[in-house]
């Protein structure tokens, strides 16, 4: 089955995981700006992960025949630097034309302060005014409930925002329901341990009905697994639903979410499709 | 699948994390120190109250047992303006 | 390690077993069926109760739990001659 | 840390494996005999397997400088067919002279029934009968209790039996301490799910000291992980306990058990070892 990874960070994954997820099925993936394991120091900084993020991904990605997607941001736990934050917001609009570029994210919260919560606002503003598209994470763990409840306080007060453009990611059992009620995208992070497992998320789909919902692994520098949204797909199986609709989750809801952003450019795989072109 | 199903599917799998559970308060039990008062060790005994709970959205009972509050007037506390 | 560290290092792995455990019991809740005089079912929550006891081998009380019977008698049963 | 890992069945395992515990320091593994997936319907399969045990395991492992053993018998479960059993005993004594068979294993109990006990008789006696060590398989899950009360009744009627010569594996929590305090060894078997995790074999080490308590994976063709010895080995390292307790359980226990049997030729490696000869 074709899917795609809507939230995966490749620039901390191997080439051997590109290999691997090629082979499981995945045809296409987007990778939200991120922490990288440590505050960096200047704006200068974050323009090369910029760069890297439009740049070097997608050609390490074509290689194995993945088209890869990002959204940029300065992520919530360096935005308590809020005069870094601003620096950083003023490169963004020069990496807005990439061809890779979806919109802004992920931005959201961390600890819940009130430094994060400003940099979120000025990043919603940001994409309002460029009509970008938003990706957001949600806190972890304890802050969980309280960040989301709290951003999505913040998108309610934004009259100029379409909401079937944004998308709330981290989703669990306690927080779904808020964000697919009040008309956003969710999405669900498939972890070991501090996150949602297979068989929570298949719940949760079974649950809430497949609208709107999509799975990722978030894989990154830490404890975490870049397959796990084929464990998703076995899972499913295993209870017994249909290939079509565990297709709607892993690969057309996605694709229907990203294709609200004017650089998303993918051609749906069809029996007459080459993967690569013949040399 | 019915319940019988998912009860036959899942049970040695539960059944492996209550004894890892069962381990896990065990070793902290042999270690030094009490930790009848830590906030953490209790929140785990409410966890496990609420599986013998008769609702069936106990996951999401365990997920708000974990979190922080939520206090709707947190814009006015922070003293942000709010957008539009 | 003091119960303190042990805590610290586990608090999370545990909250996610009682978590999953959650998702499962509502799982069987909401299929078709019920359990309520299911013997495995039955032994989950018996399981789940010597989570809550004060020993220090709740593990060991897990495992006879979920235990078939032992009865000294068997080779008289079986038939079976005891060997030298 | 070099290790051994007492009881794992590589028959049912990839060369990528004896790569990878290779790596992992690996440097003796003991394959008991056990059963195949299928009920094999002729003593003649199990001369078969016999010579893979003896033949072709230790060519395989020692391409990657493992030295491998093996224990010879019919396993608990094809055990319920006590004819075909008979035949498949008296072919075990050609093969005690291969110069990798440490003993009889894996005999024992597997639903604890009348033909299996008298299967498990038999063995014990043949063992007695060839001065042979004993490796003994204790059932799974709801059976384990109960069955291993079973295995050591039997055993204490045997007075002809050194017990210091025999090993009862699989041991957890409710079995362990009987079968230490009669003055047996003592296996754990690491394996998801339905076995001992290594936090809780860690337990058990911590409680009941490390002698006589070996640890292995048991891999099989099943859900089994053969790399899970090296997995105590990090779990007791995070617990802080020494290397010199860490090894005496991976390595000095299984070594000073397998000592006792006449064809454990295995030097113990040190600064000058060559694991290859020079071409």
């Amino acid at each position: 089955m074709y899917y795609i990874d809507p939230h995966i960070h490749m620039v901390s994954r191997t080439t051997d995981d590109y290999q691997t997820l090629a082979r499981m099925g995945c045809v296409a993936m987007s990778e939200p700006a991120f922490w990288a394991g440590f505050d960096r120091g200047s704006a200068d900084g974050f323009r090369d992960y910029f760069r890297q993020l439009t740049e070097v991904e997608p050609a390490r990605a074509a290689q194995y025949g993945i088209q890869h997607f990002t959204w940029l941001c300065i992520n919530a736990k360096e935005a308590e630097n809020v005069e870094l934050s601003r620096e950083v917001m003023k490169l963004i609009p020069e990496f807005l034309d990439c061809p890779n570029v979806l919109g802004i994210g992920e931005i959201g919260l961390n600890k819940n302060t009130r430094n994060e919560s400003i940099v979120f606002q000025e990043h919603v503003e940001l994409a309002i005014e460029h009509e970008q598209q938003i990706l957001i994470h949600t806190p972890h763990l304890a802050d969980k409930y309280q960040g989301t409840r709290m951003i999505l306080d913040m998108l309610a007060g934004h009259t100029g925002l379409d909401r079937s453009r944004v998308l709330v990611d981290h989703v669990e059992e306690h927080t779904v329901r808020e964000v697919i009620d009040a008309g956003y995208w969710a999405g669900m992070t498939l972890y070991p341990v501090t996150k949602c497992t297979p068989a929570r998320a298949a719940d949760i789909i079974e649950q809430m009905g497949p609208d709107r919902l999509c799975v990722n692994s978030a894989g990154d520098w830490g404890p975490s697994k870049p397959t796990a949204v084929p464990d998703l797909i076995m899972e499913m199986r295993r209870r017994g639903h249909t290939e079509g609709m565990i297709q709607q989750v892993v690969f057309d809801n996605p694709y229907q979410f990203f294709s609200q952003s004017r650089h998303f450019s993918f051609q749906v795989p069809n029996p007459e499709t080459r993967v690569f072109d013949t040399p | 699948m019915n319940a019988s199903q998912i009860l036959e599917r899942e049970f040695l799998e539960v059944r492996a994390k209550i004894l890892e559970i069962a381990a896990s308060l065990d070793r902290m039990d042999r270690a030094e120190g009490d930790l009848t008062l830590d906030p953490n060790r209790q929140l785990l005994d409410r966890g496990i109250d609420l599986l013998k709970s008769n609702e069936t959205d106990r996951a999401e009972q365990v997920q708000l047992l974990f979190s922080r509050e939520y206090n709707d007037g947190w814009q006015d506390d922070f003293d942000l303006q709010k957008r539009t």
